[in-house]
Order: structure tokens, then sequence, then C-alpha cells
């Protein structure tokens, strides 16, 4: 170890060290409480300050993490994701009467484990930093509501798949290593360059398991069984972070994967595989939102068709792929979050359903929530100038460029299709009356802050898609090298 | 081949009996002891001072009535004390009771009076072996199906997880200091030389804070009093062998004082030398084996007195103050031990 | 020639004990048995030269996790459970065929490996172990307390009392 | 005469399908973890394994990452389990059912 790199991880240590101390303050300045929320989100915003000014020096830690462009771009929206849901966790804190420090420490955790997972270079670091910071500062958070059967069922359900899920990680990547003799992945992409290793079953069989690891925590079909309920009975914030922070973490560290192993070796034989469980998560995805009534639930759904496209990033591999994806998670962000933050709003309590027909009505009494939560379905829907629109459009050319022509039709079908329940939730708050009895809503400016930003950062870089696009491709270019 | 299988086989034969006979010898020592400490005689019937009480004892838990329970559950309920002597047995195989590497027996080297003495993880192995003697009590208070018994079956593994790792942290500390594994190396680091000419260079002198937390964590690990919440009759009747009688009762008594005698032979060799002692130097051979099996004898008798005599002297913990000693006690402590060896090491004050 | 005898016989004792563990409905029973295959392990470990991790295997495994699986099995009342399949029959079949297959492809994909013979002798002393884990691994140790702090938090905040 | 890598794998790849198959069938959430922790077991062993037949200690190094990370994982797990015991007095994970679509 020396110096530079401890310098190389700067933001990550001041967010573990933040993350302690918000613990500890719980337990010795129980009144700064209130506060904790703000301090989390200033922490996130001085760790995203030294990621962007601090050095990219690349392999550091003797090759265990590499700290380069595109570590920046994912950590910049883990980052950006964990300031808005630090911000909309504080009315939702305060309502329930949870531990602050605690919910915050671990949030921070969490992070800090998808930020290693977005720069690691070896599967060991893949290993811990996915399984476990990610997954059991999860777990927790998950269960965090634990009066609540449904928040402790999302815990244990959550726990369950992710620990099978890290099982079958392991084997993989036991099998893996069996085959190549290393566990980086610099020196894999070296092994398999010399060697052609196509033909071995090890390998093959590591990378099936790897990917069924991989895909549980996707929630890609047909490991996707876990997320309606983990979406539905998680304390709406943590629905918001483990919808966008993990999944983004986690098909970076796959294209990392896919960039020492691919093109070599793998590309024709996976290629189809690959594209199947793209197309299958975007039918089933987004046939089954359609007959969801909990937005929750059809969120969590519309996610699996949404991991689904992204995949035809991961599939179509290469720059514009990798630019593809990038793009997508970024945008992924905010439009999940802003929908995730309007529908805590739109709630009375945790434990009960968040059903679309509570919606009726509401467009008008709350125009401005509403706008968003609009705003936010027509970008999951793709329709343009929205950002979500910019993202499947770089991804379907993706594949188009690289011969895939058929996966982009597929894809735009079923966007067409999802059309349907999105704009439903649009047709609820505009178009329905307002029931007799309607609750009386809380309407905290913390979520109507984050509402504001996500609704400019959709429409903003839907319209002016250029530096978004700039950053992709400065983090793409590094990966391909 | 067979000259070495022999002279191991001695050996072991030599080890385990010498034990056994300790575990007699103890509790003849513990009955006369908290008479003293008591002012009262305590058994002076049968033999000299008594001394055949311990026959006497082992006859009478012999022939009596061996009871099974009806509702217990019976593989559990008989697996239960095997565990506990078997894994109280075990333990011993590393720790090196004398001197020995220069003899050689029918041209087999000696390689000290220690079974394993080969065994490049000693210590680990040890503190591995000792972990599993929770599952007997665990099992024999859970199999017994008496709520008693479950209780004292519970407290005991929390007791013994807690102050399992303060003892770890301790004995790690040590290992630093030696720079190995290896039980002989321990006491191989612990001999011959002298501070200011006097003190001999024993872990207690620098590690005295370690060396208190590890005696206190296996006076925990060993369910002696003033720890023995497994079993405080004065609340759970008997604890988790409340539905044993005879042999199977006796087991768990012998695997008690079993594990008190490797308690204590593990304070020796790992804070005060070992068998080594002063002036060792001028010896070697037989002579030394003898003189260092002496030494040990004597360190090993000093902390096997000190076992009795605290059992007799202190009040039991309450188990909420047993906790509290050991998570906010003895943990930090342990830690700090250890931090102040490392930074010792590097200062190079401890060599 | 020893070491062959023993592994094939740690192999037929661990994987009947998997067995029971996955099997048996006591509880207590799947506990134990788990930590019989576990030591099985621990001997396929000093069998591959790996002597530390043999000994943590016992250490970390039967002596600590496993009797925190214990005290929370007894803390719970041992609670049986009712016979597999009242339920869900679907499920159990499709684990077992699941897992049947998962072990059939296993084991024809392995056999159909060719390896040389073991390579080098490297010793996995505690001391080999532990330069590697403060020199390359230095990143990973390190996180991996994170890691153990993160789980310490969130175990804690589950089960502590309302204040 | 030393027993082959494949043997050892074999073994390990038998264990993780046991572990799978307690996980899938197990309705006792302590059966369950029990089976994931033997998956992860297998999953160790194997590394091990092939770590010996690579000449290295690497492998070793990871399985030592992994048993500290299946202890807190496990910790999370227990402790969840209590939280749900003590929620709804039993750990049948099939009565966590609240939730359907």
């Amino acid at each position: 170890m020396n110096p530079s790199d401890l310098a190389a991880i700067a933001p990550e240590l001041l967010l573990v060290v933040m993350g302690a101390v918000l613990v500890l303050a719980d337990a010795f300045v129980p009144a700064l409480r209130p506060r904790f929320g703000a301090v989390a989100g200033a922490s996130a915003v001085a760790a995203a300050v030294l990621r962007w000014t601090g050095p990219l020096p690349g392999a550091v830690w003797s090759g265990a993490l590499v700290v380069d462009p595109l570590a920046r771009f994912v950590d910049s929206y883990i980052l950006v994701a964990v300031v808005l849901v630090a911000i909309i966790a504080g009315p939702y804190l305060a309502r329930t009467a949870a531990s602050y420090g605690e919910f915050y420490g671990l949030l921070l955790f969490s992070a800090v484990g998808a930020m290693v997972l977005a720069k690691a270079d070896s599967l060991l670091v893949i290993f811990i930093g996915l399984e476990l910071l990610l997954s059991i500062s999860l777990y927790v958070l998950n269960a965090f509501h634990r009066d609540s059967g449904v928040s402790l069922e999302a815990g244990w359900k959550y726990l369950v798949v992710g620990a099978f899920a890290s099982a079958l990680l392991l084997f993989g990547i036991a099998l893996l290593y069996g085959a190549t003799g290393t566990f980086s992945l610099a020196a894999t992409a070296r092994v398999v360059a010399e060697r052609p290793l196509a033909g071995n079953p090890l390998i093959l069989a590591g990378l099936a398991l790897a990917l069924a690891g991989f895909g549980f925590k996707l929630a890609l079909v047909p490991f996707h069984a876990w997320a309606p309920d983990v979406y539905q009975g998680s304390p709406t914030p943590v629905t918001a972070f483990l919808s966008v922070v993990p999944k983004g973490a986690m098909l970076v560290t796959l294209a990392r994967v896919v960039a020492a192993l691919a093109p070599q070796a793998l590309t024709p034989k996976w290629l189809p595989l690959l594209a199947t469980i793209a197309i299958a998560s975007q039918v089933l995805g987004n046939l089954v939102a359609i007959a969801q009534r909990d937005v929750k639930r059809m969120l969590a759904y519309s996610g699996i068709a949404h991991m689904g496209y992204a995949l035809v990033g991961i599939v179509a591999f290469g720059f514009d792929g990798l630019v593809g994806v990038l793009v997508y998670l970024a945008a992924y962000t905010v439009m999940n979050i802003a929908a995730f933050a309007v529908v805590s709003a739109f709630s009375e309590s945790e434990d009960e359903p968040h059903l679309i027909t509570d919606l009726a009505g509401q467009g008008w009494r709350r125009p401005f929530l509403s706008f968003t939560l609009a705003l936010a379905m027509f970008s999951l829907a793709g329709i343009p100038p929205t950002v979500g629109f910019v993202a499947k459009f770089l991804v379907f050319r993706a594949a188009v460029n690289q011969g895939l022509a058929w996966l982009a039709v597929v894809g735009v079908l079923a966007s067409f299709v999802s059309v349907f329940f999105y704009v439903r939730v649009v047709y609820y708050l505009y178009m329905k009356p307002l029931p007799q009895r309607a609750p009386a809503y809380l309407e905290p400016w913390p979520v109507r802050v984050v509402a504001g930003v996500c609704a400019l950062a959709i429409v903003g870089l839907g319209i002016f898609p250029s530096w978004l696009l700039n950053a992709a491709e400065t983090a793409a270019k590094t990966l391909l090298r | 081949m067979w000259a070495e299988i022999a002279v191991s086989a001695v050996k072991v034969a030599v080890i385990a009996g010498t034990v056994l006979t300790l575990v007699a010898v103890m509790e003849w020592v513990e009955r006369r002891g908290a008479a003293f400490i008591q002012d009262r005689l305590g058994p002076n019937r049968v033999g000299p001072l008594g001394l055949f009480q311990p026959i006497v004892d082992a006859v009478k838990l012999l022939f009596k009535e061996d009871l099974t329970p009806a509702n217990v559950n019976r593989g559990l309920y008989l697996l239960a004390p095997m565990i506990s002597v078997s894994v109280a047995l075990l333990t011993f195989i590393v720790i090196p009771f004398g001197a020995g590497k220069d003899i050689t027996v029918f041209g087999v080297p000696l390689g000290g009076i220690e079974v394993a003495p080969d065994l490049g993880v000693g210590v680990l192995f040890l503190l591995a072996i000792g972990s599993l003697g929770v599952y007997g009590i665990v099992l024999a208070g859970w199999s017994s199906n008496n709520k008693y018994s479950l209780l004292g079956g519970l407290r005991s593994s929390a007791q013994l997880i807690s102050y399992e790792l303060s003892m770890t942290l301790a004995v790690l500390g040590v290992l630093l200091a030696t720079g190995s594994l290896r039980l002989d190396a321990v006491v191989a680091r612990q001999g011959g030389q002298f501070w200011l000419g006097v003190i001999p260079q024993w872990n207690v002198v620098p590690q005295i804070l370690g060396c208190i937390v590890f005696v206190v964590a296996v006076f925990a690990e060993t369910n002696r009093l003033p720890f023995d919440l497994a079993e405080a009759e004065t609340e759970l009747v008997a604890g988790y062998h409340v539905e044993y009688s005879s042999m199977k009762f006796a087991a768990f008594l012998m695997s008690e004082y079993m594990n008190m005698v490797t308690a204590s032979a593990l304070i020796v060799t790992l804070f005060f030398g070992g068998w080594t002692f002063p002036g060792m130097g001028r010896f070697s051979g037989w002579p030394l084996l003898a003189l260092s099996l002496v030494a040990f004898g004597i360190k090993l008798a000093f902390f096997l007195w000190l076992f009795v005599w605290v059992r007799w002297s202190l009040p039991r913990f309450r188990y909420d103050q047993l906790m509290r000693l050991g998570w906010k006690g003895l943990l930090p402590l342990a830690t700090l031990n250890l931090v102040w060896v490392g930074v010792a090491m590097a200062m190079g004050w401890i060599r | 020639m020893m070491g062959t005898a023993v592994f094939y016989l740690v192999a037929v004792v661990g994987v009947v004990s998997a067995l029971v563990a996955v099997s048996h409905k006591n509880p207590v029973v799947n506990v134990l048995s788990l930590v019989v295959t576990l030591f099985c392990i621990a001997v396929s470990y000093a069998l591959l030269g790996a002597e530390f991790l043999a000994a943590a295997q016992i250490l970390v495994y039967a002596g600590a996790i496993l009797v925190l699986f214990l005290f929370v099995v007894m803390l719970l009342g041992a609670p049986e459970e009712p016979p597999v399949g009242e339920r869900r029959p679907f499920q159990r079949v499709a684990g077992l065929a699941l897992a049947g297959i998962a072990a059939a492809g296993s084991i024809a994909v392995l056999a159909g490996i060719r390896v040389a013979a073991p390579a080098g002798a490297a010793q996995g002393t505690a001391e080999a172990l532990g330069r590697l884990l403060v020199g390359p691994y230095l990143f990973a140790f390190e996180f991996i307390s994170v890691l153990l702090l993160a789980a310490m938090v969130g175990a804690l905040m589950l089960v502590k009392r309302k204040h | 005469m030393t027993v082959p890598t494949t043997h050892f794998v074999i073994f390990a790849a038998l264990l993780f399908a046991i572990g799978a198959a307690g996980v899938l069938v197990r309705r006792s959430g302590i059966s369950i973890l029990l089976g994931i922790e033997l998956m992860l077991n297998a999953a160790n062993l194997a590394l091990v394994a092939f770590g010996r037949q690579h000449g290295q200690l690497d492998a070793q190094v990871f399985v030592f990452f992994v048993m500290a990370v299946a202890a807190a994982e496990v910790a999370v797990g227990l402790a969840l389990l209590v939280a749900i015991f003590r929620k709804q007095r039993s750990i049948d994970v099939d009565r966590l059912n609240v939730m359907r679509w």
C-alpha cells in the first residue's frame, strides 16, 4: 500500500467514516437525529466532489480496484441516488420513528459497496462488494420497518434470494478460477487471449453459474420472482435505492466481466442465451405489469423489463452498447427515484398496498407531484422528449449497429406494450374523479425538492443529452482498452 | 516406523494417564480445599487425609442406577457427555509438558513431552477443538427436555461464545510476540533469558493485561465459578446436567476437571514460561527433562489451586453482569493488549 | 495411500450427513449433521495442504456459526416444521429435480475436465496466508471490516428492543 | 498417490446440489440458512481444490474471506429470523405470504 492507493479511494473512505459516525451519533447525540439525512447527503456530495477532483490512477491496491473514468461515471450516479434517497427518507423516518443513525449508516455502507463493486477488478472484490456490502446492508434496510410483517417478509425474501445467488456466483467463480487460475479480471483477459478456452466446460459452467447469480441480483427472468414482493414490502425510500443502485453497479460489473472474457472466447456462444434472457425479461416484465394494482409492484415488473432493455446493450457489446447501458442506468436512476419519491408521498402507511386507484384525481389536487409522476411514467415508457427515450434509442441503435436488428424490434414492441400501464397511471391521476373521502396526504418539502430535481433531469437530459452522452462516452472508452 | 508408533503410543498413554490421575487428585484437592477455606475438615475417612476419596466417589458413581428419563431425545442425550469428554481429552495433544527435544529413545527422537509436536497450527488447533466443547453442554441442555437444562445450555452457549473472543484476542498477543502458532515455539521464546538479570522473559511481564484477560476468560470457558451460570444450582437446580446420573454425570464432571487442567496448562505455557525455569541452560538431556517436568508441575499446581481458591471465595455473577464484563470489560482490554504488543514490537521494546 | 482412503471416507460421510442436514425434520439434528459435513470439509482442506484453513474452518464454522444456529434454534424453542410438501408439492418436486439436474450436470462437466497432476506444493500455512492477506489482498482485508461492521449494526438493529 | 482434483470438485458439487435442494425444499427458515451455508462451503472446497491444482494460495485467501462473509450473512439472517419469530411466532417461511400479485 502507498499513499496514492489511499488517495484513490478517498471518497469511499469518507463515506465509511461518516457512516460509522452516524451510527455512533445516534447513540450519543440523539438530539441531532433529524439532521442525519443532511449529513448523509452532504457526505455523498463531498464524496462526489472528491471523486471528480481526485486522481484517476487506473489499477490500484495491487490490482484489486480500477479507478478509471468508468468508475467515476458510475460513482457519480450512485452518489446522486444516495443524496436523493437521503432527502426523501427524512419524512419516512420521522413518520415511523425508526432508527435514523442505523438507516443512514447502512445507506452509506451500501453505497460504498456499490462504489467498490463498480471499480472491482478482481473476482474476490466483486464477490465481497456485490454480495455482502451491497446485500447485507440492503437485507437490513428492507426489513427496516421491523414492526411490519411486509417489511420483514421483504427482508427475508431478499436475503434468501441474495444468499442463494451469492452461493451460485461463488461456485461459478470457483469454476472460472479452475479454468483460468486467476481471480484478476485483467489477468483473466490475458489468459483468455493466450489460450482459447471457448470449449472448456469449466469456463462454460462457471459462467453459467455466475450469470445466474447476476441474474438473480438484477431480477432478470427467470430469476426475477423475488422482485415484486421485495419492492412492495420494503420502505419506499429503500425501494427507490434498491431499484437503481445495485442494478447499476452490477450491470457495470457484468460489463467488466464480459470485457475480460469477450470477445475472443465467448460472444458467439453466449449471445443467444443473453438475448433470450433480455427478451424474456422485457416481455414478461411488461405483460405482468399490466395486471398489477399496486404501484410499487408495477414498478418492480417495470424494473424487470428495464433491466431487459439495458441487457440489450451488453448483448450488443461494444462501444455503442456500453454507452447505451451507461446512459440507460443514469436515466433509469432519475426516473425511478422520481416515481418512488412521489409514491411515498401518496401513501398513508407503509404497510398498506400503494394502489393505483388511490392516485385517482390527485392530478388536479396536487399538481406538482402529479406532474412529476406523469413525467416519470412517460420517461419509463420511453416517450420523447424524455431521457428514457434517449436511453432506449441508444441501446436499440447499438443493437442495430451490431446486426441485431431483431433484438431492437422486439424491444420496441415491448415498449409499446408498456405504454399501456404507464399511461394508465397518468389516466388515473388526471381523468378519474377524486374519491369522496380522499386521504389527506402529506406533501413534505423534501419530496418536492427531489421530485423537482428529477423532473428537471428527465426533461433536461431528454432534450439536451449531449452532456450525459459525452460523459458516458469517456467512461466507455476506458473499458474497451 | 514401528518404533515411532511405539514411542508415540507410550507418550499418549503417559500424558493421558497423568491427566486422568490429575482429575482424581483435583477432586480431592477441591473438597479438601473447600473445607480448608471454610474452616472445616472435609473428607478425611478414606485413606490417609482422605486421599482415597476420589476412588470411592468413582465407585459410587459407577454403581449408581443409570437413569435415562423417558422424554429425552435419546441419541443426543447419550452423545452430549461423550462430546464433552472427547473434546476435553483432544485438547491435550498439543500442550508441551516438558523438554526433550534433544532426547532420542531407541533411535526415535522424542520431540518433547507432547503428543503432536509437529502440528504447525498448534494454537489454532487448540482453539478450534476447544470451541467444540460448547456442543456437549448445549446438547445436554437441549436433549434433556427440561426447562432448567435448556436455560443452562442457552446461557452457556452465549457465555462461551462471548468469552472465546476475548480469550482468542489475548492469545493473539502472545502469538504476535512469538511469531509462530506452535506452542513449543511459544515456550522456547520465553526460556533462558532475563530482563535486568532477574526477571524471566515470560510473556506475563510485558503482557500482564493479556494474561489477566486470558485467566478470566478461561475461568468462564471452563464454566467454573464465578462464571458457572450454566449450572447455577440456586436458580437452575443443576443446569444442563440436571437429568444426568451415574457415569454420564461423572463424564461431565471429569470433563470439567480436565478442562481445568488444560486451562491451567495453557496459562502456564502461554504466559508463565511453560516448562522453562531459571538456570535451565546448565542442563540437557534427561536431567533437563526431569527438571522441566517438575517446573511445569509446580506452575500447573499453582493455577489449579487458583481455580479452587477462586471457586470457594467469590460469589457467582449475575447473567447481565457476566455479559457486561465479557463485552465491555474484557474485549476492550484484550484489544488494548493486542495494540500494545503490536506497538511495542514495532518500536523494538519487545524483541 | 492413507490420504486417499481418508478422502473417500470423509467424502461419503460428508455427503450422507449433508443429506441428513437438509432432510431431517428436527432442526437440532440438521445443525449437528451440518457440523459433521463441515468437519469432513475441514479434513479435505487438510488433505489439500490447507492446514490453516482446516483449523479456521472448525474454529469459525463449527465453533461459532453453527453454535449461533443452535442458539437460535433453542431460543425459538426448536420448532419442528410440518412435513414438506403438505402445501407446496410442486416446489418440492421442482427443487429436487433442479438439484438433481445441477448435480448430474456439474458432475458430467467436472468428470470431463482433464486435469494435470497437482502442480506445486503450496502449503497453506498461517504465515504464507498472512503475507498474502496484508500484501496483494490488503484492500479486501480492510474492506471486509466495513462489511462486518455493517452486519453488526444491521443485526443489532433488527433484534434490539424499542427505545 | 494424491487424490485427483476432480474428485474433490465432484464431492464439492454434490454438497452444493444438496445444499441447493435444501434451500428450495425446506420451509423452516433455519434449514434454509443451513442449506445456504452448505452451498458456500461446497464452493469453498472447490476453490481450495483448484487452488492446489494451480499451485497457488490465492484460492485459500479467497476462502478465508468467504468464511468471514458467511459469518456476517448468518448473523443478519438469524437476526431477521428472530425478528420474524417475534412478529408471527413461527419461522415457517411459507407463512410469509402477505404479498401476492
